[in-house]
């Protein structure tokens, strides 16, 4: 209820279902982080709700013909939350510390980006390496350097009170909850009602649902399937299933014997990956695990950008044991001994460890989904799960067969082809995936500031990838979220019509979302 | 003199004594005729009901309520809760017995050499047993399991492994009055060894007490594994109690009102855990003359 | 006067195998000032005919029958507030066992003084100080008043219960076998105390025991009990020197006179009877040297033979 | 001193002290830790087919006593022979030993293990002490022992549990698996003190005959004057670990000459002995065996003590053949 | 009171403590994966940032060395930081102590109080319906899991009747008009999880006070106190409730300090923001030093309780005061 409790007049509070980490955006990992930093610092250029890139701290820009030398004009009269003044020194002082300090989520928008300088208070200049095709995507915050140059050690620094320019100011703190106040003094027009927001973390999807429905809060985001029936039927909420980048997967132990001698052989054989991507039943994992909310997966690249490539015909591997067995049977993996299992020419069973993490129920529902598919064309598996950490730590030294995760993306879409690439081995390339020509694709990507050049050169090595079958792509799974039609209106998904209400990349709900009166 | 007095005879008439006296107890007797009943359930239950985790029915199965065809109705995968319900008891009865078991030889031995050599090495494992005995149980079980990874065995040997120190507690109090009463001194006034006076007099000794702690030691184990299993470090390839309630919860079953996915794993576990805790008790009372009334 | 008077007593427990005769019609009275001992071998009723008089019967136990008059008054017409005030102050007992008698949290004076608060209505204080006097009169410094049970020894201890049933004056002391377990020596100091304490507040006593030989030097009157039944009653004299029941005979004869000459006493055959289901006719009779056939199928009424001597046994008639 | 020739038992200046159990700190105090002298200077002989009774209050060491001739407590300082040798210490020999010299306990409803059959509580020494017998031989031994317990027949009660039996039979079971090393020596210790006097003397008897007819020789340690005297042929009058006087039983009973033994005799109930006002009672009660005292351990409770007692200790003193006593005033 | 018995206490608890160090230091080197991934996580490490960490946690040192070294930073008060929150553990302890003592304090007192009180009585009325209904209540409490009462009472306070907040502990990022507001708005957010820590506590407090009652009232001086002519209610109040007390001390004083433990399925059910939740999180994230120093203090935590618990009951339990060394 709202007894005993000041008029501090309109609050949004959000259920977010992942802990923010941290507000230092060099050390912060988790997609809900971003979203507060997002508010409360501005980088130069931000979405709007088309997704296009428009100004914001960054007035106009322009770049040479070459494309190597881009020249942003800073707005003037910008003041951060402490009251300072926001100069150019400010935006060279960020782009270099997250260069130095190699900030986790914003490391492949600062690749290239080789000087910078300050010509005068409100302009910066930058040079970069080769044609840069994401520079307009970047979504790095800029911090103050008056604070932040006094640092010790930056990467661990806790920044409690985050001091940025952004339309919301950070105000409290507490147990589960992050609270931000809207910016009076923002330069730029903030048309919406919403004077707090509130982030509040559940860490149970199904109490966030409930606490909507009694009205607790206002929205939600990372709600599970399990609740989309309840939430459709309420009048008062608003349910939305967000196209977000990103995907889940099971990936193979595909690393060569040079890099690492355990895993299962048999996996590195591509008609076995074939096979299994053949049991796996996608559409009906979609919708018993996913309760729907998700696009039937293929490749890296989410559906909802032109550069997302759908194979097709007899490329594409959809559900089909009889096949999959026939492609075992061909390959001379045989069940010799009649236990169902196939075995390989030495003996082998084809019988493969898969590894979930034990509270990603949707994960854990599809692992099983999969061993019942794999079970008809005589596959094992065999269903561990642990939890997120203790997974990574495996991921993390090649010490498994298979495991289901998934990844988030940014909003520059072939961003996510990177963890494909041979420089990523043991980082962020988890599978030893190694392709020499996909490599060069990516990175010749980077540099096509033609978009259909890019999107041919995306597609050829999405091609390759998908071939190789070292992740099966099982789903590009939906954020999501809920929102109280009853008391807030003019909110929109970004993308229009399909993306999120929160957790989009853009700032624009928040700043304009209305009040019922 | 006609009455016949063989071993055998004399052995079956104290066990009908003891049954008497069980069936005399009504919190026994309820709590044998439950475990009875569910250990029958998981015995001939999957001839019956035939069940598969890893098989899913369709999505119109998603949580349909009690109805023809599903006795119990469908859980979130379009499976059988009955089914699941009847699966289930099999893994949870299993891990509660065998972590019992373990749980029950680690403690005897330790409880009985502990009491019975006194000096250093009472005091050595008394305070490891003070170590596992305040050391807060469900941290340590998570911990161990998610080292472990996880596993029905893993949890039958985590549980196990934590659980015993409230055994040896009680085995080596028995022991330490068991041995002054007499007759272990007189057998040490013939000559026994240490061996032998633990191994022929102690521990028949301690035995019932040790059967009637075990017990609710089994009655933890259950709570134990269904506990574990409700905060996800169940094993995904067995159905049980514990991981019933894993899913129910994570999908949200307790919101959207499918009461039917949700109570029956619940009414099961309270059921075998209140029988055992019932029988831990009333055996307590039969076989420890001290609560007897005088 | 008579200060006691049991008629026809009959207390039985209820078990699970049945209903346990432990006193089955029993009667005997005792003049105030006097004492009265009451032996038999063990598990004979012995406590339960105490426990009856003081109505403190475990929940099992009922008195089924028969008439309990102390000091004129019916004690089982009393209803349970009218039982409580005259507890300690009519009869007060000194239990088997000193040492689980007494609570271990409390210290001893508090739990004499208790009992004088709660019947005499003194202060806490003049109760503590009372306390502090009967401890002298029973030979205990009166500065251990403060102390616990556990720091006393045993014969200490039973002094202190003997303070303790000393607390309000009681018309009737029953002392349940208040000496086993101790030593000859200070068994000897404590009969001697309970002795003159009796004698100078003339208090009527029940003296229990299975130990015949300390009975001579300290009661007035012994009553023998067999089986849930007195079998033999009388002066002091008269059971030691005139037992005209053969268990009577045979239960003096188990104790060495070491005055006397030096044999093995012969001991009776067998054991007492189990009381759910005690054999038919005289109870004695299958111990019984000179048991006949009218033994085995006749109870035995209880007979005067002469001043306060009283027997149940068929052989007097029989030699009449 | 006093020593008999044809000894089956004896014990020279036996001493048991036990150091009483300190906290973990007093490891580190400078103060010496007090010191229990249970038994302070015993010397006695037990002869072959001999009852020796050893009398005294409790706490006088009795036990101990019976215990440290039976190597069951380590002797601070004195020697125990058996069959004129001194008991061998090593494990062999200990083990031939008890196979000679077998114990008797006070309480006989603790004295069996509730969860064996009589049967395996009687054979037990046998398997203890590693004799290996056909089932046959076996199963007739124990029948024998049984037997000559006098628990007859064997066959009710070989499959019996203790529970089952009354006291005195189970002290016949005690007993029995006593018998069945057929022991030359036995110490019992108060082995009827917790029966009913009705079936004392069953027991009594029992131990008599085996006497008579196995040349079984007994320490009989009792608090029981009157029951010493019955049985022993002689008795030793214990005090706070020492002998006070030793001597044959009729000596002791009827011309006791130590106080303390005086002071026993004028306490003993006498059955049938109708009052004539009170007895001479010693004051006080035993003192702790933890406290040293100086000169006659019977000094301060000793009516007829004078200055000598307190200070300096008096020795056992043959007065008249076989009778010794530890007094000045003798 | 014997000063000696409570410095060998202590020393025992001590020694326990310092088992649980060993074991702490111990386990979290066991725990799967390299130490040194988890704390190079996210950054791209090169082999010699690797062999730098090592060095700047003493990793390379013999274990012995990082033990003393382990010991040394925790004397200091030094617990690491957490990976997750990336402030000092204790920071994070520190913040999260308050909500599990509260919540656990007031359920523990409730369950001590009703607990007692339904095992008394069943004791006293042993046998009759009374009892019965009491010991099966108790005993069906007893046999509850904890998170599935707290799931039914969610179903029933929050899904049905709508009138209970459902998690945390406070509506988050509000402000009060007053404290008093502030601490109602608590007050509701802790009524379930309340309700559900008591009723999981309540029945094996009564069972253990029932059967500690029972056999004390089967001893002599109960009869004794009788025998005096005392009310059924004073005999209880003063002679055997001080005897039943003591055993109760121990299991109170042993919960009190599982506090951590206890909280976890309730804190994870409710979402309520304290230290059980907060080592579940430190489990599931693999929060190595946060998880380390939870289950440090909950150890430390029990067996202070331990200690407090021995040195009450010499305090209230006379035989034990004066049985000096
Ligand atoms: N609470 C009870 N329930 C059932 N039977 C009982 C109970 N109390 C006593 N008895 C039985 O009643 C009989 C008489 O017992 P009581 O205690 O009066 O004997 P006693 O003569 O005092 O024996 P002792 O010398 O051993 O104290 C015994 O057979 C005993 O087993
Ligand atoms: N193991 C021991 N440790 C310490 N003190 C002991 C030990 N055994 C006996 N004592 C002490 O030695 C003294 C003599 O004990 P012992 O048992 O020999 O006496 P006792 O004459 O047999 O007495 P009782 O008649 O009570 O059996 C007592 O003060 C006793 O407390
Ligand atoms: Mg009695
Ligand atoms: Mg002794």
């Amino acid at each position: 209820g709202s007894g005993g409790m000041v008029d501090e007049g309109h609050t949004f509070t959000i259920a977010i279902s992942q802990e923010v980490d941290t507000l230092n955006p060099l050390s912060a990992w988790m997609s809900v982080s971003d979203e507060v930093l997002m508010l409360v610092y501005d980088p130069l250029v931000r979405y709007d709700e088309q997704h296009n890139s428009v100004p914001c701290l960054a007035e106009s820009w322009e770049v040479s013909d070459d494309y190597l030398t881009w020249t942003f004009h800073l707005a003037e009269g910008v003041t951060w939350h402490d009251g300072e003044p926001f100069t150019s020194h400010d935006v060279k002082f960020s782009y270099e510390l997250f260069v130095e300090e190699d900030a986790y989520m914003y490391s492949s928008y600062m690749d290239g980006i080789s000087d910078i300088s300050c010509p005068d208070d409100y302009t910066v200049v930058m040079q970069t390496e080769y044609t840069k095709a994401n520079m307009l995507m970047n979504p790095s915050p800029v911090v103050p350097r008056h604070i932040w140059e006094e640092l010790d050690d930056p990467y661990e620094y806790g920044n409690d009170h985050p001091i940025g320019t952004g339309p919301f100011e950070f105000t409290s703190e507490g147990e589960g909850f992050i609270k931000l106040s809207k910016n009076e003094n923002y330069f730029m027009d903030i048309p919406g009602d919403i004077e707090h927001i509130v982030f509040v973390l559940y860490e149970n999807a199904d109490t966030a649902a409930q606490a909507l429905l009694l009205g607790e809060i206002d929205g939600a985001t990372g709600l599970t399937a399990a609740q989309i029936e309840q939430m459709q039927k309420a009048e008062n909420v608003d349910l939305v299933l967000a196209d977000v980048p990103g995907f889940s997967y099971v990936a193979f132990n595909t690393w060569p014997e040079s890099e690492y001698e355990g895993g299962n052989p048999l996996l590195r054989e591509k008609v076995i990956r074939h096979a299994i991507e053949y049991c796996m039943d996608k559409e009906k994992i979609a919708s018993m695990a996913y309760g729907d909310a998700g696009d039937i997966g293929t490749t890296l690249v989410n559906p909802s950008t032109d550069y997302h490539y759908a194979p097709t015909g007899d490329e594409l591997r959809s559900y089909d044991p009889d096949k999959a067995a026939a492609l075992l049977e061909a390959a001379g993996y045989r069940d010799t001994d009649g236990d169902g299992i196939r075995e390989a020419a030495d003996g082998t069973k084809l019988s493969f460890e898969l590894i979930t993490i034990a509270d990603n129920t949707p994960e854990v529902k599809t692992a099983q989904m999969m061993a019942a598919g794999c079970k008809l064309a005589g596959i094992e598996l065999r269903l561990v799960t642990m939890d997120s950490g203790a997974l990574g730590d495996l991921v993390y030294v090649g010490d498994y067969e298979m495991f289901i995760w998934g990844w988030g993306a940014d909003s520059d879409p072939p961003a996510i082809m990177r963890i494909f690439i041979t420089d990523e081995w043991w980082n962020l390339n988890e599978t030893g995936f190694s392709d020499a020509r996909y490599d060069e694709l990516y990175f010749l990507q980077q540099t096509l500031m033609d978009e259909d050049a890019r999107i041919a050169a995306v597609h050829e090595a999405l091609k390759i990838a998908y071939d190789n079958a070292h992740y099966i792509i099982y789903i590009y799974d939906n954020d999501i979220q809920a929102i109280r039609s009853d008391k807030w209106t003019n909110y929109r998904q970004i993308p229009e019509g399909e993306g999120g209400i929160y957790m989009n990349g853009s700032a624009w709900n928040y700043m304009n979302i209305k009040a019922v009166e | 003199m006609a009455v016949n007095k063989t071993k055998a005879n004399l052995r079956r008439r104290r066990m009908r004594e003891f049954l008497d006296q069980v069936k005399a107890n009504k919190m026994a007797l309820t709590g044998t005729i439950v475990l009875a009943f569910f250990v029958l359930t998981a015995i001939i239950g999957p001839f019956f009901f035939p069940f598969d985790v890893m098989e899913f029915g369709n999505v119109e199965d998603i949580l349909q309520p009690p109805g023809p065809g599903h006795i119990l109705g469908t859980d979130d995968m379009g499976r059988d809760v009955l089914g699941y319900l009847i699966a289930g008891s099999r893994v949870s009865l299993l891990v509660g017995a065998l972590a019992t078991l373990l749980c029950m030889v680690i403690g005897t031995i330790i409880g009985i050499v502990a009491g019975y050599s006194g000096k250093a090495v009472d005091n050595i494992l008394m305070r490891i047993t003070d170590f596992f005995l305040v050391i807060p149980w469900l941290p340590l079980m998570m911990v161990l399991a998610a080292i472990l990874g996880t596993s029905i065995w893993n949890i039958i040997l985590v549980i196990g492994v934590t659980s015993w120190a409230g055994t040896a507690r009680v085995v080596r109090a028995q022991t330490l009055s068991v041995r002054e009463r007499q007759f272990v001194e007189r057998t040490v006034s013939i000559g026994a060894g240490s061996g032998h006076i633990m191994l022929y007099h102690i521990l028949p000794n301690v035995f019932p007490l040790v059967f009637a702690s075990t017990i609710l030691v089994a009655a933890a184990a259950i709570t134990s594994e269904t506990t574990l299993s409700f905060l996800g470090m169940g094993d995904p390839a067995h159905a049980s109690w514990g991981m019933m309630l894993h899913y129910a919860f994570e999908t949200g079953a307790t919101s959207t009102g499918a009461w039917w996915y949700f109570l029956p794993p619940g009414i099961c576990v309270v059921a075998v855990v209140l029988a055992f805790t019932l029988m831990g008790y009333a055996f307590d009372e039969i076989l420890n003359p001290k609560l007897k009334e005088r | 006067m008579n200060l006691l008077e049991v008629r026809n007593l009959k207390t039985y427990f209820s078990t699970t195998k049945g209903m346990l005769k432990a006193v089955d019609d029993v009667s005997f009275r005792l003049e105030s000032g006097q004492a009265l001992g009451l032996v038999g071998e063990s598990g004979c009723g012995k406590t339960t005919s105490a426990l009856s008089i003081a109505r403190l019967l475990p929940k099992e136990g009922r008195i089924e029958g028969g008439e309990i008059f102390l000091d004129g008054h019916d004690v089982l017409l009393d209803s349970e507030s009218e039982l409580r005030k005259r507890r300690w102050r009519d009869v007060s007992i000194i239990f088997q066992g000193a040492m689980n008698a007494l609570n271990p949290v409390l210290t001893v004076g508090e739990q004499i003084a208790e009992a004088i608060v709660l019947h005499e209505r003194l202060s806490k204080e003049e109760a503590l100080k009372k306390s502090q006097e009967l401890l002298d009169l029973v030979e205990i410094p009166r500065e251990r008043y403060k102390r616990y049970p556990h720091e006393f020894s045993g014969g200490m201890k039973q002094r202190a219960m003997i303070a303790m049933a000393l607390a309000c004056d009681p018309k009737l002391i029953i002392g349940d076998e208040p000496t086993t377990a101790l030593d000859v020596m200070i068994q000897a100091q404590i009969l001697n105390l309970l002795e003159r304490l009796r004698r100078e507040r003339s208090m009527g006593m029940i003296l229990i025991t299975h130990d015949l030989s300390i009975l001579g030097e300290t009661c007035d009157h012994i009553a023998v009990m067999y089986a849930g039944k007195i079998v033999e009653t009388g002066t002091v004299t008269d059971i030691f020197e005139h037992a005209r029941h053969p268990y009577t005979d045979r239960l003096i004869r188990c104790f060495p006179n070491i005055h006397g000459k030096k044999a093995i006493p012969e001991g009776i055959e067998g054991y007492p009877p189990n009381l759910l289901d005690p054999p038919a006719g005289c109870r004695f009779h299958p111990r019984c040297e000179y048991a006949f056939d009218r033994c085995r199928v006749e109870e035995p009424v209880t007979r005067h033979v002469g001043g306060e001597h009283t027997v149940a046994c068929h052989l007097v008639e029989e030699t009449r | 001193m006093n020593q008999q020739k044809d000894a089956i038992v004896s014990v020279e200046d036996l001493r048991v002290h036990f150091e009483v159990r300190q906290g973990f700190f007093s490891a580190f105090s400078k103060k010496e830790p007090p010191v229990v002298r249970a038994v302070d200077g015993v010397t006695l002989s037990v002869g072959r087919g001999e009852i020796l009774s050893l009398v005294g209050e409790s706490g006088s060491g009795k036990t101990t006593v019976g215990k440290a001739i039976l190597q069951l407590v380590p002797p601070t300082t004195g020697t125990v022979s058996f069959d004129g040798a001194p008991v061998p210490q090593d494990r062999q020999g200990l083990h031939a030993f008890r196979q000679c010299a077998q114990m008797i306990f006070q309480d006989p409803y603790q004295s069996l293990n509730p969860r064996h059959y009589i049967s395996d509580i009687v054979a037990e020494p046998l398997d203890v002490a590693g004799i290996d017998l056909s089932a046959d031989v076996r199963d007739a031994r124990v029948r024998e022992a049984l037997e000559q317990a006098g628990l007859t027949p064997a066959d009710d009660y070989l499959y019996r549990y203790p529970y089952e039996l009354s006291g005195g039979q189970r002290q016949r079971v005690v007993i029995a698996g006593a018998l069945i090393l057929k022991p030359k020596f036995i110490v019992a210790d108060e082995p009827v003190s917790m029966l009913d006097a009705s079936i004392r003397t069953g027991i009594l008897k029992l131990m008599l005959r085996l006497r008579d007819e196995q040349d079984i020789a007994y320490l009989f340690i009792t608090h029981d004057l009157s029951l010493a005297w019955l049985i022993s042929d002689r008795i030793a009058i214990m005090y706070l670990g020492k002998i006070m006087e030793i001597g044959a039983a009729e000596e002791i009973i009827k011309r006791g000459l130590h106080p303390y033994t005086q002071a026993l005799m004028a306490v003993m109930p006498v059955p049938g002995q109708v009052r004539e006002g009170g007895r001479t009672v010693l004051e006080g009660e035993t003192p702790n065996a933890a406290i040293r005292i100086e000169g006659c351990k019977f000094s301060g409770r000793c009516p007829r003590a004078f200055d000598r007692c307190r200070k300096e200790e008096p020795e056992l003193v043959e007065v008249a053949p076989g009778h010794s006593v530890a007094c000045f005033l003798v | 009171m014997d000063k000696k018995r409570i410095a060998k206490k202590l020393v025992y608890a001590f020694i326990t403590i310092f088992f649980v160090l060993l074991f702490n230091f111990f386990l979290f080197r066991v725990l799967p994966g390299d130490i040194v991934s988890m704390l190079s996580r996210g950054g791209k490490a090169t082999p010699e940032m690797l062999a730098n960490i090592r060095k700047m946690y003493g990793l390379d040192l013999p274990w012995y060395q990082q033990f003393f070294v382990y010991l040394k930073n925790l004397s200091a008060g030094d617990l690491g930081v957490s990976f997750m929150y990336k402030k000092p553990v204790l920071d994070v302890i520190g913040a999260r102590i308050l909500p599990t003592v509260v919540l656990l304090g007031v359920a523990e007192i409730f369950a001590i109080l009703i607990g007692i009180v339904f095992g008394i009585v069943s004791a006293w009325k042993r046998g009759k319906a009374l009892d019965t209904g009491l010991l099966s209540t108790s005993l069906l409490l007893y046999s509850m899991p904890t998170f599935w009462l707290g799931m039914m009472l969610i179903l029933i306070f929050c899904v049905y009747l709508k009138v209970l907040p459902i998690s945390g502990m406070v509506t988050p990022g509000r402000l009060f008009v007053d404290q008093w507001a502030q601490l109602q708005d608590i007050l509701r957010h802790m009524i379930l999880p309340m309700i559900c820590l008591t009723l999981g506590m309540i029945g094996e407090y009564a069972i253990t006070m029932r059967s500690t009652v029972i056999d004390v009232l089967s001893e002599d001086y109960i009869t004794t106190a009788k025998a005096k002519g005392f009310s059924d209610g004073y005999v209880l109040r003063r002679h055997a409730m001080p005897n039943a007390m003591l055993p109760m001390i121990t299991l109170i004083a042993i919960n009190l300090g599982m506090i951590v433990g206890g909280a976890i399925q309730v804190e994870t059910v409710f979402s309520w923001p304290g230290l059980g939740s907060l080592m579940y999180n430190a489990l599931v994230n693999r929060d190595y030093p946060l998880l380390q120093g939870v289950f440090l203090l909950s150890t430390v935590a029990v067996v202070f309780a331990n200690f407090l618990s021995d040195i009450l009951y010499e305090m209230v339990d006379p035989r034990v005061r004066s049985m000096g060394g």
